[in-house]
């Protein structure tokens, strides 16, 4: 590092240390470049920190209440209690030694870190002002700069988060007594996950949600999976609301208010009321217009093929650069941001970026569906094994949903899948090495799968697609 | 040429181009892949069973046909078949020259 | 079928409908061919009915009692009773249905099926014989036959499976309470699995076996952390020692006597005793000689790479046909034998066929280990990634174990795969599809993998290979 009189230099300096940026800054140290991370509060960013782990945690601890509480039917009698301080206590500790890593791991790799706030002078230099009072800041300039600052809630007028009762997921990831009665708007991936795990920790939760269907961007049929489980667990669904306001109810607690299109209004009685509308990207106070980068209309800085943004020198990657907006497809920006700067051959050339949801059942899914390959131009072949045909899911008790792949008909080519089930989150990993590795139909059902398991349904998915599953009946 | 030496004779090809290389009549090991490090795709087994095995090798991973088939079916090469990885160093180099490192 | 004045004639005649059998029969009929499939006892053989379905809801249900018995770490807390009868009575439900569904499929698929015995009288004939009294036998003739016979467990001289306290894999799969102490002739995968299971229902168990650890074909690493978490769970471990006798206890039970290669002897208290030292192929009163087919000195049938025997139209698969006597190498075994006899291209050319074990954690392994990759010339790289510091292993509370990909150093090919740890037998599904497809490490690495889930660890282990992995240290 060059020190000057006023002014330190590095060679790239990476803003936040999320899943983008962390990752962006151990490969750059990685490629033998001399880096600097800058976080103004916590390693691990939104993913570790209040988002990923944390509701990951809370799903299993929820998970496993719930499920030894239902197993009579397999001859297990338990009558679980759950302690949520202690659940919180160790969510805590989880994330802790996470995050704990993440510092350890940019420091082991040689990435110089700075706790504080950037913001950009220049098109080469920021301002680190450092937190608390009397701290002061400092003036670093860079030759590459990659801004991974990320996103936030979105909050919606009249639910300001600093009321007691309105929660973001942040709020919902670390509260340590479940409401009575949960009230949450909007039926996304966050407001899903965590309306299974308060409903499996044994609140009456309702969802608002203004479409009318829950998940949007998945198919019909897996949400209609996700739904009906969801309801099972006694999760309300009133479609086609939108919260308009809340109030005091006489008898305590709180009303929510919704309307719909046509103005037909509804309240609901709720003890608290989280709001997860979606994310918007972290960039105020981040100055970007003095480097020269302009943000859309949304917020959200714009990037090309090799993660730069229209300041050359200057990339984005993660959140804040916009869709997908998850952790892995964060990460993967930032080695590909990483790699361009050391002058390396990589570029966001990804077939499909897998994602997950960690609802009951998972989702998972990768490329293309069978409507998104017509479009594209396919001639699609789809294949289809459900779990309750599976043998390894009737021992797992868990026989919802079904494991479906996409290919070309012509070549074969796998061009992605969608399951739904025990475990789909990680069994579209194989799904993802297919897609990615251009292999056919044929090259997954001749793999031999083990028996037995829930990826053999992704065997005789491809089978399936070909006409010639075992166990299940081809169309 | 490219294709370097497997031990234990095995030859790296994915089960498609295998069933293909049984199919034509071809001995699998004989083939000269046109994949990373020596990879067999069926494009090098039916290039080798029309007696035409230098075409494969000619090629090399830039002259292959599209990764994955292009959104127009109907010019789709049947055969091609390439990693991420080959296809991400193959793009490369090209009009978009990577920034360096001062 | 050609139906002659006694002989009955079919195309195809399979025998035995284990998942070897009943998945030829199926794939045969799929290519249009007459078949007929002889069964003599229950459709789905060992695997179905005494084997990999049973075993794995039993450790479903006592994995469940377990892990929910033990979790007031993460705030949950029961105090779970099994009542071993109704958990039986599930693991019977799971596997009717099962067996059920192949029987069906069967059908569906237009495989004739006859219950009876089936013994060869000449080259292109067998003989069926109906079980039960007075229920004759039929001559069948056919022009190709798969042998499909499976295998049954090794007994041990003086420990006959006749004796009510002395168990078979099959009676430890049905027994409608548990012992209180539980004696385990066997450290393989079978014995480690029930060992696992029966201690987490709550016997004092005790494994005793010949070799110096358990689990005989894996890595030292990998054992190690199979048997140090069974000794967790209270498992006993003698080795070195073979049973020699049992002998009634003066105070009840049973004493179960061992004797050490130096004729040291020991005994242990036990309930029950249950021998798990292999298992056999099952070819007696087949009559294999008389179609002129000759058994190894061990009884399996000797196979071709078209799972041909000595005489080209006969061919024998799974169990009967020798190692990996695993299920899912008997159905791929038994979908070549269909095709090849259909003419079709087909053949045993499957680069590795993986394996899993099930005990806690799991194992999952497919491909060369690295010796195995020296042994064959190559000169192999090696990465690995503990689940410790896998973020998703942490929110399941499961974080033994680790993932390693094996590949060849030169051209980076992935040659196998090591994986022990949670949903290991899950997570070797995308390794195989590696080792198949001849992806190299670059290409698993530079495959996104969804944020948080285990199969991370695949690819951070092809990361570390490559010596730039981002959540362990590179070597
Ligand atoms: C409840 C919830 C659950 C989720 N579950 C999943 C999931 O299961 N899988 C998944 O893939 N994704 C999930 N996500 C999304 C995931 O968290 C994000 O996609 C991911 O965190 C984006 O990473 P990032 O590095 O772009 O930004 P972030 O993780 O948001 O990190 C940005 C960092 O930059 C810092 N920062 C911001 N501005 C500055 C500045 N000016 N100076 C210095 N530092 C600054 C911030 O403090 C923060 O630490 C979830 C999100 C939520 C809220
Ligand atoms: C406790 C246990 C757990 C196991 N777990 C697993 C596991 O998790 N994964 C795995 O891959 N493998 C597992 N196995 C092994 C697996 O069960 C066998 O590899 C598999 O069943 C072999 O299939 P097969 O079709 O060759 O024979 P089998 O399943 O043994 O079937 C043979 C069939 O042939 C019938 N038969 C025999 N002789 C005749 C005759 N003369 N006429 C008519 N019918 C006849 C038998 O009745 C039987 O139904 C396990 C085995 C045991 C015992």
């Amino acid at each position: 590092m060059v020190v000057g009189d006023v002014t330190t230099g590095t060679e790239v300096l990476v803003i936040g240390a999320g899943p983008g940026g962390y990752v962006a800054a151990i490969r750059a140290a990685q490629e033998g470049l001399d880096t600097t991370l800058v976080e103004k509060d916590a390693y691990g960013g939104a993913c570790l920190n209040r988002g990923c782990i944390p509701s990951k945690a809370l799903i299993t601890g929820s998970g496993l209440a719930h499920e030894a509480g239902n197993a009579e039917f397999m001859g297990v009698h338990a009558d679980p209690a759950v302690d949520m301080g202690k659940m919180i206590e160790w969510k805590d500790g989880v994330v802790d030694r996470l995050t704990g890593g993440v510092e350890k791991l940019c420091k082991a790799n040689g990435v110089n870190l700075i706790e504080g706030t950037a913001s950009f002078v220049g098109e080469d230099t920021v301002r680190v002002a450092h937190g608390g009072d009397g701290q002061g800041s400092e003036t670093l300039s860079f030759e590459h700069a990659v801004v991974a600052t990320g996103s936030r809630p979105i909050q919606i007028p009249g639910f300001e988060f600093a009321e007691d009762h309105v929660w973001s997921s942040a709020d919902a990831l670390d509260a340590d007594t479940v409401p009575d009665r949960l009230g949450i708007v909007g039926g996304g991936y966050i407001g899903m996950e965590l309306a299974t795990t308060y409903a499996k920790l044994g609140a009456d939760v309702t969802v608002v949600e203004m479409l009318d269907d829950i998940l949007d961007p998945y198919e019909d049929d897996v949400k209609r999976i996700v739904r009906e489980r969801a309801a099972e667990l006694g999760v309300e669904f009133n479609f086609g609301e939108g919260a308009s306001e809340w109030s005091e109810a006489p008898d305590g607690g709180y009303l929510l208010h919704t309307e719909t299109e046509d103005s037909e209004e509804s309240t609901y009685g709720v003890d608290k009321i989280l709001v997860a509308v979606g994310r918007q990207p972290v960039t105020d106070g981040l100055d970007v217009a003095n480097a020269g980068i302009e943000t859309d209309d949304r917020g959200f800085i714009e990037t090309d093929d090799r993660t730069r943004t229209a300041v050359e020198h200057i990339h984005a990657v993660g959140d804040v650069a916009g869709d997908p907006m998850l952790a892995h497809a964060a990460s993967n920006e930032g080695i590909v941001a990483a790699e361009v700067i050391a002058g390396e051959p990589a570029a966001l050339d990804r077939q499909a970026v897998p994602a997950a949801v960690f609802t009951d059942p998972e989702i998972g899914t990768v490329g293309m569906t069978e409507a998104e390959a017509e479009d594209a131009g396919f001639d699609p072949v789809v294949g289809e094994m459900p779990f309750n045909a599976s043998g390894r899911a009737m021992t797992t008790g868990h026989t919802e949903g079904f494991a479906r792949i996409v290919a070309d008909e012509e070549t074969g080519f796998v061009l992605g899948g969608q399951i739904v089930g025990p475990e789909a989150s990680e069994l579209i990993a194989e799904v993802a090495l297919a897609v990615e590795m251009g292999a056919t139909l044929e090259d997954v059902a001749a793999t031999v799968h083990t028996h037995p398991t829930l990826a053999e349904a992704v065997m005789e998915a491809a089978e399936n697609a070909r006409g010639q599953a075992i166990h299940t009946l081809n169309r | 040429d490219a294709e370097p030496d497997t031990p234990a004779g095995r030859t790296f090809a994915p089960p498609s181009a295998r069933r293909l290389a049984r199919e034509l009549g071809v001995d699998v090991a004989a083939v000269d892949g046109s994949g990373p490090g020596g990879r067999v795709t069926e494009a090098d087994v039916r290039a080798h069973a029309e007696g035409d095995a230098g075409a494969a090798d000619a090629g090399g991973p830039d002259d292959g046909p599209e990764p994955r088939p292009a959104p127009t079916p109907t010019d789709t090469g049947s055969d091609g078949r390439k990693s991420a990885v080959s296809k991400r160093g193959a793009d490369d180099g090209s009009a978009d020259a990577p920034a360096t490192p001062a």
